[in-house]
């Protein structure tokens, strides 16, 4: 059972990604957009167990001047993230 | 063939609903079948024909319009909270709210969330 | 519960403080609307959403009308399931003294395991 | 006599603007000349003479123009961020904006912020 | 020369009272409103300095349940606020 | 600078990042309007604000109309006042590459004292 996680929102602004955090199984996944590309280098980011899968939208994070590992996250397309909807049982979005 | 579901909150001067526009038109490109667009909360105000957008920014008003001319996409319309924002549901051609949306109630997010087997909110 | 029942069921994680923003107000109707329509919803609150439940609440005196009194008829509209994140309580130093019965007060773990119970999930 | 400007930047349905006008009020009964109210952003709401509010809700929209009317109170309002939520600026007796606001932009509030003691933002 | 400094929004929530207290001088008033209110229990009240003075509107506080000692904070009116709009050199709101 | 020129001057103080929302937009309007009536106006970035600066962005990839790069103007509107909070950037593990000139990276208590000396703060 996968839920899957779209994180719009600076973890440096609000409390919403933390709460997504809480929430987190280990089978998870989580898709970074909009605002939410900036909470790769964020501190919450020690809590989050490393069998949780990380995406972005390349797109909403160039567009910000954001440098990310493809060791840690994985930059995919929003046809991917429509994929993704489907793979996973169920998505909440974190805005 | 998959079913989708969306419901939007964002008004249509954020990036955010930019967005969501992306996401329904990836799915739109891979057959999913999108079984309705439901706007809550600011959403509404992207039914609103009156906003006015600059012309060298991006039109997500016309872009909504021309979604649900192309592919018929049902754009369902909260008409509470549309109400609470100033756009009444008045009959006439100088109507608010753009004909390409459906006036509705929160019971149409009961039957979409019943027929789609995923609700995606932006 | 049948499989069919657990893809149907509707999961409202409420955020947000009650008074500032509609946004509590807002994922009520939905959880009211889907109630009358005898669909499975459970309402969760975290974060700053569980002072959406604190006892002794009164909106009159900054002029909100008080949607928090409708949570009492959450059993007349068949929901049952009424979650509280224990986290969010000590988080901000409050002791559970809600406003109605039935709530469940889960430990983070449980309450990240019952949310994951429900095929739809929105936020507000 | 002391000199207040006020901008509002939160939509009728939001509490945030009771309290601005709460605190408005208490101006006005302290005697303070308040020589502008600016709404913009999502503030340009509270002039949608559309905007629907329940009968036995707080009326947000009423107390402004009650406001104009009893003190004279100058309800600017920033016509570009009207413009982009659906309030254009529209002759004719069904205009969405209600007469108790004038029509301005930004330059007007250059104006209140060089007359006035203090410029509060709610 | 006194900053008067509106706080309106929870700190559980988001970042605003966490950048207020980044620019407090210690001769600068602090007045919450609205889910400012909840801030009084934050963690992040150990690093404003004790003479710093807070205040809140009583009556946003009591719709809110919230218990406070008369101590720490004073409980104000709207009247006060405006009184100490213009008593400080300047106004800040954090919302 | 006279006492009257500073009680008239304006300080924006910028606190979001710059696309998901239109404040940082919002706030450089009012800078510009400012600027051109020839009003004292100047510009603070702290927390996701200072976002709004970095180097190497590209609205257009999201389809934003990039109103960042007006921000190279603000000599032209006499706004020579650009200030950003050191303890922002360094909480973001950001380097103070910016997209434009003329901008004072300032310590925490530094920046806190130059925003006391405007008399009116709006905040975006």
């Amino acid at each position: 059972m996968t839920t899957l996680h779209i994180v719009r929102q600076s973890a440096y602004a609000t409390n919403d990604f933390e709460q997504c955090i809480q929430v987190l199984n280990d089978t998870d996944l989580i898709v970074f957009t909009d605002d939410g590309c900036y909470n790769l280098t964020h501190n919450c980011q020690k809590r989050i167990n490393e069998q949780v899968k990380q995406m972005l939208i390349a797109d909403h994070a160039k567009a910000r001047a954001i440098e990310f590992k493809e060791t840690k996250v994985t930059a995919i397309t929003m046809d991917d993230l429509v994929t993704l909807t489907f793979q996973a049982d169920r998505v909440i979005t974190w805005q | 063939m998959k079913k989708l579901a969306v419901v939007i909150t964002t008004p249509p001067y954020s990036n955010l609903t930019i967005t969501a526009l992306n996401y329904i038109e990836a799915a739109l490109h891979s057959n999913i079948n999108i079984v309705g667009v439901f706007f809550y909360q600011d959403g509404v105000l992207n039914a609103n024909s009156k906003v006015q957008i600059a012309s060298d920014e991006f039109q997500t008003i016309k872009r909504w319009q021309s979604l649900h001319e192309q592919y018929h996409l049902p754009l369902h319309l909260c008409i509470t909270a549309a109400e609470k924002r100033g756009m009444p549901d008045e009959d006439g051609t100088d109507s608010l709210i753009h004909d390409a949306f459906t006036i509705s109630g929160l019971g149409e997010l009961v039957e979409l969330s019943s027929t789609t087997d995923r609700l995606v909110q932006f | 519960m049948t499989h069919s029942q657990i893809n149907k069921s509707l999961a409202l994680l409420n955020s947000k403080a009650p008074y500032a923003n509609s946004a509590g107000k807002d994922a009520l109707d939905i959880a009211l609307i889907f109630g009358s329509f005898e669909q499975t919803t459970a309402l969760f609150f975290q974060g700053d959403g569980v002072y959406q439940l604190m006892q002794g609440q009164n909106g009159e005196l900054i002029s909100v009308k008080d949607y928090l009194k409708t949570f009492s008829a959450f059993e007349f509209y068949d929901i049952e399931e009424v979650y509280v994140c224990q986290h969010s309580l000590d988080e901000r130093g409050l002791k559970s003294d809600l406003h109605i019965d039935n709530v469940q007060v889960l430990k983070q773990q449980d309450f990240a395991k019952k949310l994951a119970t429900h095929n739809t999930i929105l936020r507000f």
